[in-house]
């Protein structure tokens, strides 16, 4: 790796250890809501991962106005916006899962579920 | 537990009124600011939620009907894909805004606006439904 | 290039409320570290002009999410049982991720510079004849609302789609009562 | 001087934010959620006075009204231990005076 | 006469700043829950009020003055009714203050 040349670099690079810390939030921990929280700081990653280089510096927020010439990109925008959506959907639906998981088993701990149903 | 949560019994009654015009606000400024069919209807949700969080339940239901909120959920995708229908019964393809109005501009922003309500009523109700659902299961 | 100092200052910050909340073992803690996350990236959206989408992300994260997270933890419990210690193998993995996605990372265009191909390719399209087309100057909702209609009509189904799996799941009556509650309503 | 004011409320996050974290009790933790949620709210306002555009409020707006629901329903969860729960259906002690 | 507003606004932004930083280690340095309420009331509707008031002055009279009255309004309705749910919830659950008296714990 030819290492980061130009200090603007590093806020990308930021944004993806904010990445990993959600991977891996949602890999290693067993309870199913904090799986779901780290998955929610994976997908809040990826959005800044998609808005950061729409930012134009000196730029402004795209809505149209008069006497401002340059404006931020707004297709990210777009796009993020429907990932929020699809995002508070995710959790929603996970976490009624969840609730019906506690219910059938009557624990949300990963290893809890895999012990009950292993015997069986 | 006496008096149970008079002052936030109180406040919440100033602030939903609030809550509900500025969704509104947010709804029909969102084509000129920050905003659109989306925010609004989280805060309509919100509302209700606060409604529900202060007051009881039941009392929310009493106020906004599960019945009128199983309706509304597909009525809201029912008006954005009744837009799309009707940019073809007018002649033009499918979502498309243009046809809806002589003039053209007109056209698109009146297919933005029905838009942006079939979002708003979806998501307001689908998120005070899932309210409903969580907080209406006992443990 | 005040906007990069904020940003940056502000991803500091979500970073390290991630790790505190990876760190912590109490769920309730995790929801209320949770709320700040999300107070803490919609102020970073807003840092990148994202407003709309900053808006967005301040009614879900401050308003829906919170109370979805705690009706769940009411329903089921309250703390993890794992000890909080880092396991090596989900580690190595993350950390490999990582390391894939910072080389990609080195070839983004730096943060806020014009030149880029993707504030010359279609973008300016869309601010130049937004007004003129469609008359509304938020260039966000007309794209969302009318140039990509489609993508839009989607996201709505899929709402409608999440709230009715949610109702089927959660309206059925239970049928009978599990053992294993944890009644602890703390 | 809108630098200062901004400058000045993020050196305020992050100290309400160590809090946070060392927050021994849960209601700590809720006092900093608070407490970072008004300062987001100041945040957004000196932000948008920075890049002269200062017309995006509604955003703050949206945090002054909703920062109060996830307090709200994280300190009825404590005290009644449930969102939405029967206690709610009795009538209100007191007709608040209007 | 701008030179005045100038200087007022300037006045109110500092002193919202200071009264911000100040409250935060309030937050920060106190050693339970009901001391750093104190300080939390500090900060909370009243720094940035001071603040959102500096604002105002450099707004003049424009919508973004009505919102920021607004914004104002709120943040002092809604934060003494959030700290004060969060004093009850804390008594509620028998959370003791480290400085009460004998008789009061």
């Amino acid at each position: 790796m030819s290492g980061l040349p130009n200090p603007l670099h590093w806020l990308h690079a930021a944004v993806v250890v904010l990445m990993v810390i959600g991977l891996y939030v949602v890999v290693a921990r067993g309870n199913l809501i904090k799986k779901l929280v780290g998955l929610g700081v994976f997908q809040t990653s990826v959005y800044l991962l998609y808005i950061a280089p729409g930012k134009v510096f000196g730029g402004s927020a795209p809505i149209i106005a008069e006497g401002i010439t340059v404006y931020s990109n707004p297709l990210p925008h777009v796009l993020i916006l429907t990932a929020i959506v699809v995002g508070i959907a995710t959790l929603a639906l996970g976490l009624a899962l969840v609730v019906r998981i506690h219910e059938e088993y009557g624990t949300i701990e990963e290893d809890e579920i895999l012990d009950r149903d292993g015997p069986a | 537990m006496m008096h149970r949560e008079a002052i936030p019994r109180v406040v919440v009654k100033l602030l939903i009124p609030f809550l509900l015009l500025y969704a509104l606000y947010v709804q029909f400024h969102g084509e000129l600011g920050p905003g659109g069919g989306f925010q609004a209807g989280v805060i309509v949700a919100t509302a209700v939620i606060l409604y529900g969080l202060i007051f009881g339940l039941a009392e929310a239901k009493r106020i906004v009907p599960p019945r009128l909120i199983e309706v509304l959920v597909p009525l809201g995708v029912v008006i954005y894909a009744g837009v799309g229908f009707a940019g073809l019964l007018a002649g033009g393809n499918y979502l498309d805004y243009f046809v809806l109005d002589p003039d053209p501009v007109h056209g698109q922003e009146r297919g933005i606006f029905w838009v942006e309500v079939g979002v708003l009523v979806t998501v307001s109700s689908t998120m005070t439904a899932i309210y409903y659902a969580f907080s209406g299961r006992g443990r | 290039m005040i906007d990069a100092l904020i940003y940056g200052a502000l991803i500091l910050l979500l970073i390290a409320t991630a790790i505190g909340m990876a760190r912590t073992r109490s769920l309730f803690a995790v929801v209320a570290l949770g709320g700040i996350y999300s107070f803490l990236m919609a102020l970073a959206l807003l840092v990148l002009d994202a407003v709309d989408v900053s808006m967005t992300e301040a009614s879900v994260g401050a308003g829906i999410s919170t109370v979805l997270l705690l009706g769940t933890l009411y329903l089921t419990r309250l703390h993890e049982t794992l000890p909080i210690r880092l396991s090596p193998a989900p580690l190595a993995m993350s950390v490999i991720t990582g390391l894939a996605l910072l080389y990609g990372v080195v070839h983004l265009p730096p943060f806020g510079d014009p030149s880029t191909p993707m504030h010359r390719h279609v973008a300016p399209r869309y601010l130049e004849d937004v007004v003129r087309e469609t008359g509304v100057p938020n260039a966000v909702t007309a794209v969302l609302a009318s140039y990509r209609g489609y993508d839009t009509l989607g996201e709505t189904t899929v709402i409608f789609t999440a709230g009715i799996g949610v109702l089927l799941l959660l309206r059925r009556r239970r049928r009978q009562p599990s053992d294993g509650k944890d009644k602890a309503g703390r | 001087m809108f630098a200062a004011a901004v400058a000045a409320l993020v050196v305020a996050i992050a100290l309400v934010l160590v809090r946070g974290f060392l927050g021994p009790t849960v209601y700590d933790r809720v006092l900093a959620a608070n407490t970072i949620g008004t300062l987001a709210v100041g945040l957004m306002a000196a932000h948008g006075f920075l890049n002269d555009r200062p017309e995006f409020l509604d955003i703050a707006l949206v945090y002054a009204l909703l920062n109060v629901l996830s307090t709200l329903a994280i300190l009825k969860f404590f005290r009644f231990g449930s969102l939405g729960d029967p206690e709610g259906i009795e009538p209100p002690p007191t007709e608040p005076r209007r | 006469m701008s030179l005045i507003v100038d200087t007022a606004s300037w006045l109110l932004i500092l002193a919202g700043g200071f009264f911000c930083i100040a409250g935060a280690f309030g937050i920060l340095r106190f050693p339970d829950l009901y001391t750093r309420m104190h300080a939390a009331g500090v900060l909370d509707p009243f720094g940035v009020s001071l603040i959102l008031a500096g604002l105002m002055l450099q707004a003049g009279l424009t919508l973004v003055t009505v919102k920021l009255a607004i914004l104002i309004l709120f943040l002092g309705l809604t934060s003494p009714v959030a700290c004060h749910a969060l004093g009850r919830a804390a008594r509620h659950r028998r959370l003791k203050p480290l400085l009460a008296a004998k008789e009061d714990r």
